[in-house]
């Protein structure tokens, strides 16, 4: 079996501790906040209740509640105010409550965060970093397991990032918090609660590169999120067939890692990539495109794309059905190793 | 403001309404108390992954909703409604099919019943009920469309948006706000500036009503003027309806990070379902037997209910496609046959 | 020089009148609006205007301002007017007065009509049409030049058809408003005034269907909208030293014509995709791994792409700079050629 | 409601204000109405592709605008605030390079100008303003933020959305509506249910001010109010200026088609740089000799700036690229190649 690589303990040069991705995200503000006074968190619930995730618990009692505070009821207004934040110098880390609940604010988001620092020719950056807890898995009510990454990788002006463990999302919310783009931070609820050793350092690859988490010579998986998890578990079956998958987390969105893609790919000549956002125009589409354009000469097979279905995301038991299981894609790893 | 205040926080009283339409109001209080009690039973045993309780707000819901005519006008519900849909007829094992997450939106028939699907938008269903209005009149037709929408809703664009709009129209809507003072953690003094959205209503040259939300009476005479108003072609109203939550946001939510359980605990003394119990009995429009009559028919409803919700069939997989379309795609076809091939195997 | 296919007077089976598209989609509007008291046509300055592209002119004087009105200026109002109007059992085809506007209103398409249908499980179908003016080339402000194709491409429940001449401007608008699907009109406003042969007569071909409207053998040039007519050209162009390339006009966004696309491909095996939405994301990903999926072992070269970058749409003078070129779109042709 | 009612609608007084206040704002509000005639003229000639005219509103512009104190507060201004910009000391030429579409929001510096990029989305600013006013009392500063929007941006779900926080937090905004009567083709009493904006604000628990937006001095009067009121941390006001659009809505639009040009007449006759003319003349403020110098300044600088548009350097392609990101990409910088490569060859 190849090796898994992850930052553990062997590789830490920070303090290791066991944490859950939400206790992780909630470190990671502690760190920002104290670092930066201008660094504002808000939202709604985020406050007294310390967010529907409790990411955000304990803050407004440490920080108090001018940095730390509860918004009324209206996602639009609430990225607007973080334009207005920004320009008088702030640095704000809004959320919003669900994915589904992003589409309110989509014309603040696309009109105005994405285009401020364009718009004003660099008089007005808007270091914006929109915390959204995304994605589905939890059988939550509706609206509350959408995958919107492709509408933001698609936006000229936004950076994108998703991390797929704890220690992952301590990294990664630094450095989108300090960037001086905005950037919109896809949480995986459905790991939200997945604990694993966390070393609170920080983070020393850039902005931009994805990672390999196992490594494989006979295909590449990619994914982000919740999915980096199901395509370790594919990983793991496969190579009891003496399969070895190469995992890739891609971790940023944008800006896209295409040559640690192609590098991937160059060498396993196949990959499929999975994601949980409906299969036609998602980002799949992209990795596929830019893979192919990369690996042209190098690959055996079309890459493939094991995703959710063109449907609305659905309740309850329908939900496994409508994810990429873990039997679908192996299929998809059967279909090119077979092409 | 309010124009039909309750006689004190004590005591309400029915004297001016029907006997037998305040004896409903009661069935129907009942039966959602109960229903509510069997779902987070429901929620705790696992049958529901979450449950939203409208515990405390039976006057608010039962009141607007039996104010209104099932077989021609229309409501437009939130994620909150259960009470209101038992009082307006729905067929209630379909209502609850949402809390076992059967199907979003409910497996109630949403034509036949002329309430809307349960929706998770805040705001978001509040001008669909503008239009419905609007395309009422365009018809010549004389129904009502009502809107449901919480103090925290009245935050949204789409709620100010949806009040201009029928206010510009004339449309025949009732915009009915459930004031229960809390939008999960936040209460109404960070979520409402100038602290009445039923005064919100003069700026679009509406009738704006403040009226007791635990007061099942009070609340069905000022939603019965507003859907007259509407009816006669006069254009939309505003209630408020002054409630509260007295139970967690959900299931899911732990009050007791951003409240004191004492102010719950206030508003569990002035139960609407008590408080119109002891009105009948006050008005002499029930005595003890038949309460206690209703009472047990209520608690056989609200089982048969969960029951029926609990046994209800799950939705078969190839549903996820039925749907989408009302024309089928040949691309939605092939995902059909990929789901069969690779998910059903 | 191979033949170019269009509907013009020699196969036309209804009176064929010269048009602008703009006056063609009127045209078209009245049809509708004659055939089906059901029929809605509203959005802001829609009315007594006729709407900042005159597509509505004349419509409130005919059929009166009960069946044709203005709106107040509130864009997710008019997509949740839409809704209730829909489920009240009229067929409305609002207009949203630019692309760029069409983001406040993203919750109420995406969350509400794009749904209702699933969500009632068909008890209340939305055969909602909204009409969008779309797409740049007029040298517009700001958030007048938008391509939000992905965006709608990407929504299950949306289906997305964008004309490209007169005639078809007539013959998708008559289909879409027809259809009992919510459907996205997208208007490309640099064709507005380009005046063309109508044949007034019903559509033929089925929804999701696109359409060759040049054919060729030594590649396949895919576009929708206005970059249709650029594809033409650089056609044209490419005849001149001996490349003949087929011209492709999808038109139906969704459901998208994959069989179309892989047929032309199968027999070309060279294809370049050409849009105005920016790179990353954009639909032309989609359409890439599309072709590529099923024309694997045919294809000489990479899909090629040809598109807007990934900057917000500028100004006048750099408008020319953003938008797919004649030239650029050669030298992709060229790229593919020498792969 | 006008809490600064002008004496009557044939005339203004300016007894009220400092002399030199009220030159100044004659002296920019001549100037902006001289541009605005380049302006037009210069669309006329092909050098702006469209423009859209603010005469009518130069005492609405000018008089808020001039009650502001550049170096603390922030404006948040639409695509229709040149006079504004002018009384607000921006650099003009920079303003205008927005009608020469030579860069979408302008070419003035946005950070030292402390007037924010002209915004093409109706009512999209307005939550900006709030957000940057949330910000100054979060320091423990006192400027204000002034948000420009229309009668028409008053419909948008992010206005509403806008005066709640601001309520909320009772952050130091003002709401500066000018109701030109007309959203492009739609007059008020098709836009404004209730026909009065100011009256919304009482539903937002701020006040809510009328005032003759052709009354330049009325009107600075109720900003400087509103500005000192929002400064002591009294929190937001909103004011409605009642002034006409008597211009199309652009060069591209024909009013023709919905609007009797005599409804424009009857205002062109309350021409507001004529009535302080008449006004600076009654006070005693300037005599004729003292206002014909005005006069000439303003067309000089009007020209100034005209020539300074006309001629300005349009940016280079490379630009596209420039200000997406603070932090670049690799993928943007590739791009920029393949510009450099095949569209700038
Ligand atoms: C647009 C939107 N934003 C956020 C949420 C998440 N959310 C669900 S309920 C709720 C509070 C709603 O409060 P209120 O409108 O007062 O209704 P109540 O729950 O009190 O009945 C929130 C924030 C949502 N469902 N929709
Ligand atoms: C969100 C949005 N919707 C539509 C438009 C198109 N549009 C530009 S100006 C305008 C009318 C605006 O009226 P008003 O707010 O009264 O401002 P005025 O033009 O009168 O200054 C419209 C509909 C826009 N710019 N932004
Ligand atoms: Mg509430
Ligand atoms: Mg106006």
């Amino acid at each position: 079996m190849t090796e898994l690589i992850e930052h553990t303990a062997d590789t830490a040069t920070g303090p290791v501790v066991e944490l859950s991705m939400q206790q992780a995200l909630n470190r990671a503000l502690r760190t920002l906040l104290s670092e930066n006074g201008d660094t504002l968190v808000f939202g709604e619930d985020v406050g007294t209740l310390g967010g529907v995730f409790r990411v955000t618990d304990g803050l407004q009692k440490e920080f108090g509640a001018d940095r730390v505070f509860d918004t009324p009821l209206a996602e639009s207004a609430i990225m607007g105010m973080s334009v207005g934040l920004a320009m008088n110098g702030w640095r704000p880390v809004p959320e919003l409550q669900f994915d589904g609940f992003a589409y309110p604010a989509v014309d603040q988001i696309v009109n105005q965060v994405a285009r401020m620092n364009y718009r004003t020719r660099g008089a007005m950056p808007m270091p914006v970093t929109l915390r959204l807890p995304s994605f589905g898995g939890i059988q939550a009510p509706e609206h509350h397991g959408e995958s919107l990454e492709a509408l933001f990788a698609h936006t000229p002006g936004l950076k994108v990032a998703v991390p797929s463990d704890p220690g992952e999302a301590y990294r990664l919310l630094l450095q989108a918090v300090r960037c001086d783009d905005p950037v919109v931070f896809m949480e995986p609820k459905a790991r939200y609660w997945d604990k694993r050793p966390v070393e609170l350092a920080e983070p020393t690859e850039p902005v931009g590169t994805s990672r390999v988490v196992r490594r494989g010579s006979h295909g590449t998986l990619i994914a982000w999120g919740a999915m980096v998890h199901r395509c370790l578990q594919v990983a793991e079956l496969a190579a009891e067939d003496g399969v070895e998958l190469e995992v890739l987390d891609l971790r940023w969105l944008t800006p896209l890692d295409t040559e640690g893609l192609a590098a991937s790919v160059r060498r396993t000549k196949r990959a499929v990539v999975v994601h949980e956002a409906p299969l036609t125009a998602g980002l799949g589409a992209e990795i596929a495109t830019r893979v192919t354009d990369a690996c042209f000469g190098d690959l055996a097979a079309p890459v493939q794309r094991v995703t959710g279905f063109d449907v609305p995301y659905p309740a309850g038991p329908l939900e496994p059905q409508y994810l990429p299981t873990i039997d679908r894609v192996l299929l998809a790893v059967q279909r090119t190793l077979e092409y | 403001m309010p124009q039909h205040a309750s006689v004190g926080r004590g005591s309400i009283t029915v004297d001016h309404l029907p006997p037998d339409l305040t004896r409903e109001l009661y069935r129907h209080m009942r039966t959602a108390r109960d229903l509510d009690t069997e779902a987070v039973a429901l929620q705790r045993q696992g049958v529901f992954p979450a449950y939203v309780s409208v515990r405390g707000q039976e006057a608010a819901q039962v009141g607007s909703a039996a104010a209104l005519d099932p077989a021609r006008d229309f409501v437009f519900p939130t994620y909150r409604e259960m009470a209101a849909a038992q009082a307006y007829g729905v067929d209630m094992v379909g209502y609850m099919a949402t809390h076992r997450a059967l199907w979003h939106g409910g497996l109630y028939d949403v034509a036949a019943s002329r309430f809307g699907a349960v929706n998770a938008v805040v705001g978001g269903p509040v001008p669909h009920a503008v239009g419905w209005a609007v395309g009422e009149r365009l018809r010549g037709d004389d129904g009502v469309a009502l809107a449901y929408f919480g103090d925290g809703a009245s935050s949204e664009g789409d709620v100010h948006e949806a009040m201009n709009f029928a206010g510009v129209y004339g449309a025949p809507v009732v915009f009915f706000c459930q004031n229960n003072q809390w939008a999960l953690s936040v209460p109404n003094e960070r979520q409402v500036a100038g602290g009445s959205i039923a005064a919100r209503a003069e700026g679009y040259g509406m009738p704006g009503v403040l009226v007791d939300g635990n007061d099942a009476g009070a609340v069905h005479h000022a939603t019965a003027e507003a859907v007259a108003h509407a009816r006669r072609g006069e254009g939309p109203t505003l209630i408020e309806a002054l409630t509260y939550r007295v139970e967690p946001h959900s299931t899911s939510d732990d009050a007791g990070r951003y409240r004191d359980d004492s102010e719950a605990e206030r508003w569990r003394r002035r139960d609407p379902v008590a408080l119109l119990r002891e009105a009948l009995t006050a008005a002499g429009h029930a005595d003890e037997a038949a309460l206690a009559e209703i009472d047990g028919q209520a608690l056989e409803e609200a089982r048969r209910i969960r029951d029926g919700v609990s046994t209800a069939h799950e939705p078969d997989g190839s549903e996820l496609f039925t749907h989408v379309f009302r024309e089928h795609t040949e691309e939605l076809t092939r995902q059909r046959r990929t789901w069969k091939e690779e998910v059903e195997l």
